[in-house]
């Protein structure tokens, strides 16, 4: 057996015509200017009229090779860079990072600061979700959800902003700590914002989840199954809505998370409509998640190693993930005893998440493929990296 | 000039005098009076789409502004009232491009087609009881026949282009104006059961002493909501908006449309739109009559005030209100479920309305003084 | 079931794996040629049923002329974590496909070889994932010189 | 190939997690029901329609002047300027080394009067800075802050290569010790980067030097 290397005129295969009085299959080219692709994901369908019958993706429109980046810069330069994958949870991809690098160089963080990274990473869960609702609502043609979820993103957005200095691209989980510590007002604020939050939800249920053409158009539509999800590498919201309650949060808790008191939530069938309230679900889990840990955040510095002193992790392989807003973020590092890693890879969520398309997608029709895709909520940086 | 002066003075009891009729009295005695009234409708009718066009365009995004919590166009003007302006400039001065391998004259031909189609229909709708351009005697079959051709410019439209995507929405676009135009059909042979004629000055007038969605005994008001869906579907407004779907099909027909010619497209479907709702307001909300209640007489005699023309258009704004509502909460249908709504909802509840409309107004079996 | 009793347990029913050090959570290591076999088992016997590949990666070890694959996998039955490694020749850079195994190697592998040259034997679609097909060189191969890249001026 | 695959999966994963089970909604059964749940959605969007009150926009351009921003807001990068107008940058270079991008560039001189290293010119590009703080983090005499001003779009590259120091000398800490009647000579006024632009690191011939740039900011 040997290694055949094709490439992709290989596989863009014109079908051949199949006679007279028969439908001709056709190629679509979808994306990666396309406004389902979020960003640059080409994905190719191969179409009976308007069923899909093969569909192809092809990333690497966004890939800036961060892996290779990483092995140039020191432990905590690295974390800026994993701000730049999931966009969308930023602060989670910089813990996933700082997790890893603290375990394997034994660096012992106390409770303020898991305290303070639980809170923050699960305010950006809600915003993430809440995103991703507006951007599921936009796909399927309700374009006021995308601007309600937007004004919600804003609220959370600015106690970032106020804590952190930055929305986006934060950088604030580092190895040891925290980059601020957060401000005497912080607990008062985040629970005005969760009891918006809480409202904005219902909200959320009333405009799009009760109303019955997005029902229609979720319900029964790209059913993954359990198994499947869990062969194909399938994690997050995604695997949760096929019934399998894998949760890092709750699996092999870190951070505070064995502090709070809160439901894995699972779906039933996994379709569209499971991988949907799921995450409406969570939302709901990750306010009850702050509610309980923003009124005794324990006392302590917010970084128990200094910012100048190097970071060398001993030799080894190092695996460590966390739970981002969109599955199973994987940091594995490879150290040879220096300050930068020899090796870093990153197992993304929607890397895995982005392959099931190629398995649920067939048989349905072209806007039945926008709603599976939404509802994997793909992140396409997160992708490619 | 006794023109201008009914259309100051012109109450809702006032005969119907149609620009048609006016230029037709008046080719015996003073031809260039008769040339004038014809002159008279094409500039009227021309200038209504084009401003028709601009104030829908800012009445639109404005409202769908104000439902996202936002503002709209703020910029261009006070409130940026001169937006859709600067747009229709922008759009004017865009290269006109075209596909290499785009059937040319189709091409060229579909946006036109497309906006032809809806300003016919704007010539027999009765505005006001002297503001009409022409009464055809068969208007509604007329209003049906020319608002059938529109999807004739979008199907060219999308096949001309040589795109898949626009394919696609031409053929989604086909299959469900077709159909739809079966269920808006019946919920208007209805209005005619009822009223007795096809013209729809006639019909106006028949609802002299109330409007049909109230006076047909439910029948009115089932064949008014099948309307209002029906005539969703065939102007492609969410939730029906799957020709254009711009999240699925990147525009649909109108993908490999730029400059002008997407300006046609843009334009005759806000047009529709207004066409669809005038047409509502004349079949069932009573056209240009005032709002009669039965023995009120003072309410009566302050509503007789308000110039029909007004009536008409503040009916008309509302329903086109609603659609933008629509437009602006709800997701869109999947091509299968469109279909199974016309034909396996609307088509039997329509057949099924216009059957009891049939037997009410055979039988004369009135629950109340029609 | 904890780590020793694992790694106890794999070793008896494969005496090929070896144990690997410098690892943060178990982790066995295997030669190249009882790489299918070896994770069919841990795939497929009851105590292990490890069905859910996490992550699928490789190191250069230019060094040495040596590329480490590195699969790290989970079980959701019994919920434990297991590190395994492969090293290969870093000259042919061949290695077998788990893709049969593990539908999720699929693309984990397209990735693997689009960045550093490894070609699987019996993947069905073995094709460049990031960058394009006329692209040169493997980029996350330790000598790989890309003329365009920049060096920063430190 | 590999033979038997097992595919069966226990029904629902690690024991003891509690698990909340996403019920579907209630399923709209009759046409009415469906009406309701559209009606539901038009009123909610109907509601922020009626109430102007729930506007969020901000007229971006025109509220300039009552824009706030958290004090730990990141944008342009800042020397720390104290009261009497000495830095307190000691040309140490961890911000330098701090940098994951090579943003950063500090060259030292020797000073002529104290003949001790002392900062020439601090040199920091915009065009590949990532706020990321970590230079602010890096300093060791808190000579560097994030500052607030956030617009700045230029349309050449080359307009976003900064000199941050007013002056090139020592730091406010050596200043204070020396006399004063010595200070200016030990300052050399800095207020504008004039060396050639490197960009990614290349050398561009064609690249002139930068000139108007009030206050080397």
């Amino acid at each position: 057996m040997t290694a055949i290397v094709r490439t992709l005129d290989d596989v863009l295969i014109a079908p051949a015509h199949p006679g007279r009085g028969a439908t001709q299959e056709y190629f679509l080219n979808m994306g990666p200017q396309h406004p389902i692709a979020h960003g640059s994901l080409r994905i190719i369908l191969l179409l009976d009229g308007e069923t899909i019958r093969k569909v192809i993706p092809v990333p690497g429109y966004v890939h800036r090779g961060i892996e290779k980046m990483c092995e140039h810069l020191n432990y905590r330069q690295i974390i800026h860079l994993t701000d730049r994958m999931d966009y969308l949870s930023a602060l989670m991809n910089n813990w996933a990072v700082a997790r890893t690098v603290e375990k394997a160089a034994g660096i012992e963080i106390n409770d303020r600061i898991e305290t303070i990274r639980t809170i923050m990473a699960e305010l950006q869960r809600i915003q993430s979700h809440a995103l991703w609702w507006g951007v599921l609502g936009m796909d399927l043609g309700a374009f006021t959800a995308f601007l309600y979820s937007f004004r919600d993103r804003e609220i959370i957005g600015e106690i970032f902003e106020e804590i952190i200095g930055a929305r986006l691209t934060m950088n604030y989980i580092q190895p040891g700590g925290v980059m601020y510590d957060i401000t005497p007002d912080f607990a008062d604020k985040v629970k005005k914002i969760l009891s918006y939050m809480k409202r904005m939800v219902e909200e959320y249920d009333t405009l799009l989840s009760g109303n019955v053409i997005l029902q229609e158009r979720l319900r029964g539509v790209g059913i993954l199954t359990q198994s499947r999800a869990i062969s194909l590498g399938c994690t997050g919201p995604v695997l949760r809505a096929s019934g399998f309650a894998y949760d890092l949060r709750k699996v092999e808790p870190y951070g505070a998370y064995e502090k709070a008191q809160f439901d894995v939530v699972v779906g039933t069938t996994g379709d569209c409509w499971d991988r949907y309230y799921v995450r409406i679900e969570e939302m709901r889990q990750s306010i009850r998640i702050i509610e309980q840990l923003i009124d005794d955040i324990p006392a302590g510095p917010t970084m128990v190693t200094k910012f100048n002193t190097k970071i060398k992790l001993p030799p080894g392989r190092y695996y460590n993930h966390v739970e981002t807003a969109r599955g199973v973020l994987g940091v594995f590092i490879y150290s040879d005893g220096g300050e930068k890693p020899y090796r870093l890879h990153f197992r993304s969520p929607s890397f895995n998440n982005m392959w099931a398309i190629t398995e649920i997608a067939p048989g349905w029709r072209i806007a039945d493929m926008i709603a599976i895709q939404s509802s994997l909520d793909l992140v396409i940086p997160d992708i490619d990296r | 000039m006794d023109f201008i002066y009914s259309m100051t003075t012109c109450t809702a009891a006032a005969d119907v005098i149609t620009l048609a009729d006016r230029a037709a009295a008046a080719v015996d005695t003073n031809i260039w009076l008769s040339i004038l009234y014809m002159v008279l409708a094409l500039v009227g009718i021309g200038a209504l789409t084009a401003v028709l066009g601009v104030v829908l365009i800012y009445a639109e995004r404005k409202i769908a502004g104000h439902f996202q919590c936002r503002l709209g166009p703020m910029r261009v003007g006070p409130h940026g009232i001169l937006q859709t302006v600067a747009d229709t400039l922008k759009l004017l001065l865009k290269e006109d491009v075209v596909p290499a391998s785009a059937d040319k004259a189709m091409h060229f031909a579909a946006p036109l087609m497309s906006l032809m189609a809806t300003v016919l229909v704007l010539g027999v709708i009765p505005y006001s009881p002297i503001l009409q351009v022409t009464d055809v005697n068969i208007g509604i079959l007329y209003v049906t026949a020319v608002s059938g051709l529109g999807v004739m410019g979008i199907l060219l439209g999308g096949w001309s282009s040589n795109n898949k995507w626009s394919l696609v929405g031409g053929m989604r676009a086909a299959a469900q104006m077709i159909s739809y135009e079966i269920s808006a059909t019946l919920s208007v042979l209805v209005m005619v059961l009822f009223a007795g004629t096809l013209s729809l000055s006639g019909i106006v007038q028949s609802q002299e002493s109330g409007w049909w969605i109230w006076r047909a005994h439910g029948t009115g008001l089932v064949a008014f909501v099948i309307f209002i869906i029906a005539s969703t579907a065939e102007i492609n407004r969410t939730p029906f908006d799957i020709p254009e779907g711009e999240s699925e099909l990147t525009g649909g027909f109108h993908t490999e449309y730029s400059g002008l010619r997407f300006a046609f497209f843009f334009l005759s479907e806000f047009i529709n739109m207004f066409a669809a709702s005038a047409i509502a307001a004349t079949l069932f909300l009573g056209g240009w009559m005032p709002f009669y209640i039965e023995g009120f007489e003072t309410f009566n005699k302050i509503t007789s005030l308000i110039p029909p023309a007004l009536w008409f258009l503040g009916k008309t704004a509302f329903l086109i209100f609603i659609f933008m509502w629509f437009r602006w909460t709800f997701p869109r249908l999947r091509v299968d479920q469109l279909m199974r709504l016309e034909w396996k909802i609307l088509l039997p509840i329509g057949f099924i309305n216009l059957i009891a409309a049939a037997v009410i107004v055979l039988t004369k079996f009135y629950f109340f003084p029609v | 079931m904890d780590a020793e009793k694992l790694i106890y347990t794999i070793i008896a029913l494969q005496p090929a794996c070896r144990v690997k050090d410098q690892a943060d959570r178990p982790a066995i290591e295997v030669a190249a040629d009882n790489l299918p076999e070896i994770m069919e088992t841990l795939r497929n016997d009851d105590r292990l049923s490890f069905d859910m590949l996490l992550d699928h990666t490789a190191i250069d070890h230019e060094p040495v002329a040596k590329f480490e694959l590195v699969y790290n996998l989970y079980s959701t039955l019994h919920g434990h974590y297991l590190m395994v490694t492969c090293d290969i020749d870093r000259q042919t850079a061949l290695a077998p496909t788990m893709s049969m195994i593990w539908s999720a190697a699929h693309w984990q592998e397209r990735e693997i070889y689009d960045l550093f040259g490894i070609r699987y034997e019996g993947h069905p679609d073995l094709r460049r994932i990031f960058l394009e097909d006329d692209w040169q060189g493997h980029p996350l191969r330790k000598d790989y010189k890309d003329p365009d890249m920049l060096e920063f001026e430190k | 190939m590999t033979g038997q695959i097992k595919k069966e999966i226990r029904k629902v994963g690690l024991k003891d997690i509690p698990v909340a089970v996403v019920s579907p909604l209630k399923k709209a059964q009759s046409g009415l029901c469906a009406l309701a749940s559209l009606a539901k959605g038009m009123r909610l969007t109907f509601s922020y329609f009626r109430r102007p009150s729930k506007i969020v926009t901000q007229q971006y351009p025109e509220n300039r002047a009552t824009l706030k921003f958290p004090p730990r807001y990141r944008a342009m990068l800042k020397l720390i300027y104290e009261d009497n107008g000495y830095h307190r940058c000691t040309a140490c270079g961890l911000c330098d080394k701090a940098c994951p991008n090579g943003s950063i560039k500090v060259i030292t001189r020797k000073g002529a009067a104290t003949g001790r290293v002392e900062l020439d010119r601090y040199i920091w590009r915009l065009d590949s800075c990532v706020m990321c703080n970590a230079c602010v983090q890096a300093c060791p005499f808190d000579a560097l802050e994030m500052g607030h001003e956030f617009e700045n779009a230029v349309y050449d590259r080359r307009l976003l290569v900064f000199n941050l120091n007013r002056y090139a000398g020592p730091p406010a800490s050596v200043m204070l010790k020396t006399e004063e009647s010595l200070r200016p000579a030990m300052m050399e006024k800095r207020d504008r980067y004039d060396g050639p632009v490197p960009l990614n690191g290349a050398q561009i011939p064609i690249v002139k030097p930068l000139i108007s740039q009030e206050g080397g900011l």
